[in-house]
């Protein structure tokens, strides 16, 4: 019971950080690959966010005035993971188009074979 | 007043501004790159006389420094954005004939970006900062190594983008678990705390970032891109990308490891020995490799991973000779590989062929260019009056005086891939000069455009040469600035 | 509390080794973007909502969309 | 042979992490920079959303190098994918009436909730990459939708320029007038009302604009058929 309160977030953040690089390693398939690399960033974030957690914390906004700062949680993850987010949809992004133009020049997007016939 | 912030958001801006500029008049794109480094090279060089006394250090937005982001214009961030201005006016200049097909405008809008990202990652006081704009450099080299769109490049580029970004995914897991123990992210500001911190929970975010950064800085196992990637792009990319990227990777690797985690001799020798082991090990299988190519791009990408080795292996002795010889090394190797890439990308496009047998008799039908190649060369070699000869003697120098038996080895290694370095570049010396017997080839030199960008770097060269000490003043601050954090961290919290 | 997000956390796993394992990629998209969608609920009970909607919009809906459109170019099934 | 090698390292990272981990605590972290800004945040900026104090002014170097990192990803995308000559473009069929009509009545709809967000993202959450990231979606209903429609490449070029120029010149004026860079030199107002907290919503405007013509072109690049 305290291990999942307490560890509950790490758990799955780690898990898909695992799962992403386990995706990257092993498959064959470009668009696989970078579906995990998509995946390893989702993980990356969610353990920054975790990161600055504070239990039975509030956001970090002052929508009304009074509210309780003592608890707020921890403001710089969140814009940390806001840019990492952009980044992160910025690599996606040319490694499909990249994806794309390799589909045209070898007709299959398996790296294995693309390795094989290359030069 | 000079402010370092210049050197980053006026070519930013140019480089928003690009497209603007191109609705109305198409050429301009290609002048915009070298406006903005002539400008960043001559504001480097006004605030180089400035920090060789004082550390510059602005903040962003004008908080108190561990709050806010901050730039540290000391010697070695100063140095590595004048060198960054420098090579970068250089290649621009080469580019405005070199490149001519494609989408030019993109070309040159990503040039000026990838530029700007180093600029940016040496001079950032901020961890996170810094890998905003390494990321900046790094992705606008997956799309230049893309550029020429042909089969080699694309799957080069795919490569490089895969291991990039899973290197820079590791990256940021280091930050955050620096982050999540010490609740900042000023670089000074860990540094400071990081004393108080248990060994072992540093060993992990340290690996983390050694592995983010060693993947753009090629150090040995994390190299199999490199030599897809330079061999693949344009020759004015492989120039920046061999004599620019991979230095300010390593930049970051020994700030981060000098600053940021107190690397030193004293506290933890056996750390150093194994960083200076796999940068012998780096520098043997890069000069293994480039021996046995025969594609003249592919052994000049193999040679700066043998460069890079001795560079990291001279940061790694971690005396303030060795680290004088690593800057100086470095320097070395940023001007004359820019110089082979840019001689061997008109060579190669004069032959139609990347392959050295190709190359006969070059030297008679572009005798300019073929001189400029063989000077590039033997300076890497280290042979004198070159600018490549004072930088190995130093790092020779400076592990001799360690007085201890394995760095006297290693040096011994270091100079055995010397030894096999220089002999592939005779060989190619010679194919260009004394092979192929054609009576009348025709001489048909490079344009002017691209001539001159050479003869400068040639000029740098022989004149640093020749008198060393026009830089060693500057490597030495710049040295003792990565050897001396406390100073690092007293100039930057006050 | 802590059994909702627990199970979140393991159908958000499920979704991510479903992602490695099917061999039509269009259900791997998918199965990612279930990925994103339960981190957007994760970062929102984390206290992120700023977070939480760029990860929504940006992250589930935004990328599923341009794999989505590079599957339709390229290859839809794995070999 | 590979799997075997790709678990052991995974089983190596894991161990690692875990170890690390140990000295970071769920729910209760050192924040010492988090701390500062949630107490002086509105003070010093006049924004009631911390995280968009942070994002805009505190931390706005960095999100300057995010939105370059956009911008290089669409250009980047237009250089890898611009259609040689001689390649050949696939036709496509119209959509049905009612998805026609359907795109064509939530467009509007949808850009004015993007730009309520952006605006409003010094109050409340959201901001300029969530606000633009739902223009773009906008931009991806149409072209799905209405598939002869396009958005002209010259506005959305000039939307990604401005935007950019806006920050960046936004920022040299603070560096004029008060000698910092991005530093927040208009009045701050009172905290919770539209127009308060300075340069923020200036810049979350821009952003916005530039981040969803950013994606819409990086959306458009993609889905062109060549």
């Amino acid at each position: 019971m305290s291990f999942l309160n307490n560890y509950i977030y790490y758990t799955g953040a780690f898990g898909l950080i695992l799962v992403g690089l386990y995706i990257i390693l092993v498959k064959h398939n470009l668009i696989k690959v970078i579906i995990g690399l998509g995946i390893l960033d989702t993980g990356v974030n969610l353990f920054l966010i975790s990161v600055g957690y504070i239990t039975k914390g509030t956001a970090p906004i002052f929508s009304r005035p009074g509210i309780d700062s003592e608890h707020m949680v921890d403001p710089v993850p969140q814009a940390l993971v806001l840019t990492a987010i952009v980044i992160g949809i910025a690599v996606l992004a040319l490694a499909l188009s990249l994806a794309i133009r390799l589909y045209q020049h070898y007709g299959t997007l398996n790296l294995r074979k693309i390795r094989e016939q290359r030069w | 007043m000079v402010n370092p912030v210049l050197l980053i958001a006026v070519p930013l801006g140019l480089a928003f501004a690009i497209p603007l500029f191109a609705l109305f008049w198409k050429a301009a794109a290609k002048y915009i790159p070298p406006l903005a480094l002539a400008f960043n090279l001559v504001v480097s060089l006004l605030l180089l006389a400035k920090v060789l006394e004082n550390p510059v250090i602005v903040s962003i937005g004008g908080w108190r420094p561990p709050f806010c982001i901050n730039l540290v214009a000391g010697p070695v961030g100063v140095l590595f954005s004048a060198i960054i201005a420098l090579v970068g006016l250089l290649v621009s200049i080469y580019a405005l004939d070199y490149i001519k097909e494609g989408a030019t405008e993109k070309y040159h809008t990503l040039y000026l970006l990838l530029l700007t990202g180093a600029t940016g990652v040496v001079l950032t006081g901020d961890i996170f900062n810094l890998f905003v704009f390494f990321e900046i450099l790094c992705i606008s080299s997956y799309a230049l190594v893309a550029y020429l769109r042909d089969k080699a490049g694309i799957e080069s580029a795919v490569k490089y983008l895969i291991q990039g970004a899973v290197g820079s995914s590791l990256l940021l897991i280091g930050i955050g678990l620096l982050y999540g123990q010490f609740g900042t992210l000023n670089m000074a500001d860990i540094a400071e705390k990081i004393a108080s911190a248990s060994p072992i929970s540093l060993f992990v975010p340290m690996v983390l970032l050694i592995t983010g950064l060693g993947v753009e800085a090629a150090i040995f196992p994390l190299n199999a891109w490199l030599p897809d990637a330079h061999s693949s792009a344009p020759s004015s990319i492989s120039a920046i990308l061999s004599g620019i990227a991979i230095e300010v990777g390593l930049y970051a690797v020994a700030r981060v490891l000098f600053t940021i985690f107190g690397v030193s001799l004293s506290t933890t020798p056996s750390f150093l020995l194994f960083l200076a082991l796999l940068g012998i090990l780096t520098l043997l299988v890069g000069e293994m490799c480039a021996f046995s190519q025969n594609n003249i791009k592919r052994m000049l990408a193999y040679s700066s991973i043998g460069q890079i080795g001795l560079i990291l292996f001279a940061l790694a002795i971690g005396t303030s000779y060795g680290v004088t010889g690593g800057l100086f090394q470095l320097v070395s190797h940023t001007l004359s590989k820019a110089l082979l890439f840019l001689a061997a990308g008109y060579m190669i496009y004069r032959a139609g062929s990347m392959e050295i047998s190709a190359l006969e008799g070059m030297g008679r039908k572009m005798p300019l260019t073929c001189l400029a190649f063989t000077i590039g060369a033997f300076s890497l070699v280290g042979l004198p009056p070159f600018i490549g000869f004072p930088s190995k003697f130093l790092i020779v120098r400076a592990a001799l005086a360690t007085k201890e038996a394995i760095f006297c080895v290693l040096i011994g290694l270091a100079l055995l891939g010397t030894v096999i370095e220089a002999a592939y570049f005779f060989r190619v010396v010679q194919v260009l000069y004394f092979k192929g017997e054609k009576p009348n080839p025709g001489r048909v030199e490079a344009p002017v455009t691209v001539l001159i960008p050479m003869f400068i770097f040639v000029v740098l060269i022989v004149i640093v040469g020749v008198y060393p000490k026009l830089v060693t003043d500057v490597l030495n601050s710049a040295a003792s600035e990565l050897l001396n954090r406390l100073d690092y961290i007293r100039s930057v919290l006050g | 509390m802590i059994f909702v997000v627990s199970f979140l956390v393991f159908l958000m796993l499920v979704g991510a080794v479903a992602a490695s394992i099917f061999r039509d990629l269009i259900s791997t998209v998918i199965a990612a973007a279930l990925v994103s969608l339960i981190a957007a609920i994760l970062f929102y009970l984390l206290q992120a909502p700023d977070v939480a909607m760029a990860e929504a919009a940006i992250g589930a809906a935004l990328t599923a969309a341009i794999f989505i459109i590079a599957i339709r170019r390229t290859k839809r099934y794995e070999e | 042979m590979r799997r075997i090698v790709a678990i052991l390292l995974l089983i190596i990272v894991a161990v690692g992490i875990s170890l690390s981990l140990a000295k970071i605590p769920f729910g209760s972290p050192e924040t010492k920079a988090g701390r500062y800004y949630i107490d002086e945040g509105i003070k010093e900026t006049g924004a009631t959303n911390i995280v968009t104090s942070v994002v805009v002014n505190y931390r706005a170097f960095d999100t300057l190098g995010e939105v370059t990192v956009l911008f290089i990803a669409a250009i980047g995308l237009g250089a890898v994918l611009t259609a040689s000559v001689g390649e050949e473009t696939r036709k496509t069929e119209p959509a049905s009436l009612v998805l026609y009509t359907g795109c064509r009545l939530l467009f509007p709809l949808i850009l004015i909730f993007g730009t309520y967000i952006f605006i409003h993202g010094h109050l409340s959450p959201g901001g300029g990459f969530q606000g633009g990231a739902i223009i773009a979606s906008g931009f991806l209903l149409i072209y799905l939708g209405c598939r002869e429609r396009r958005i002209s490449q010259k506005a959305s070029k000039l939307a990604e320029s401005l935007g950019g120029l806006v920050f960046v010149i936004i920022g040299l004026l603070g560096l004029v007038f008060g000698g910092y860079f991005l530093l927040n030199f208009l009045p701050k107002g009172t905290a919770n009302a539209l127009f308060s907290a300075g340069i923020i919503p200036i810049i979350y405007i821009a952003i916005g604009f530039k981040v969803g013509s950013e994606l819409a072109s990086i959306i458009d690049n993609l889905i062109e058929e060549s």
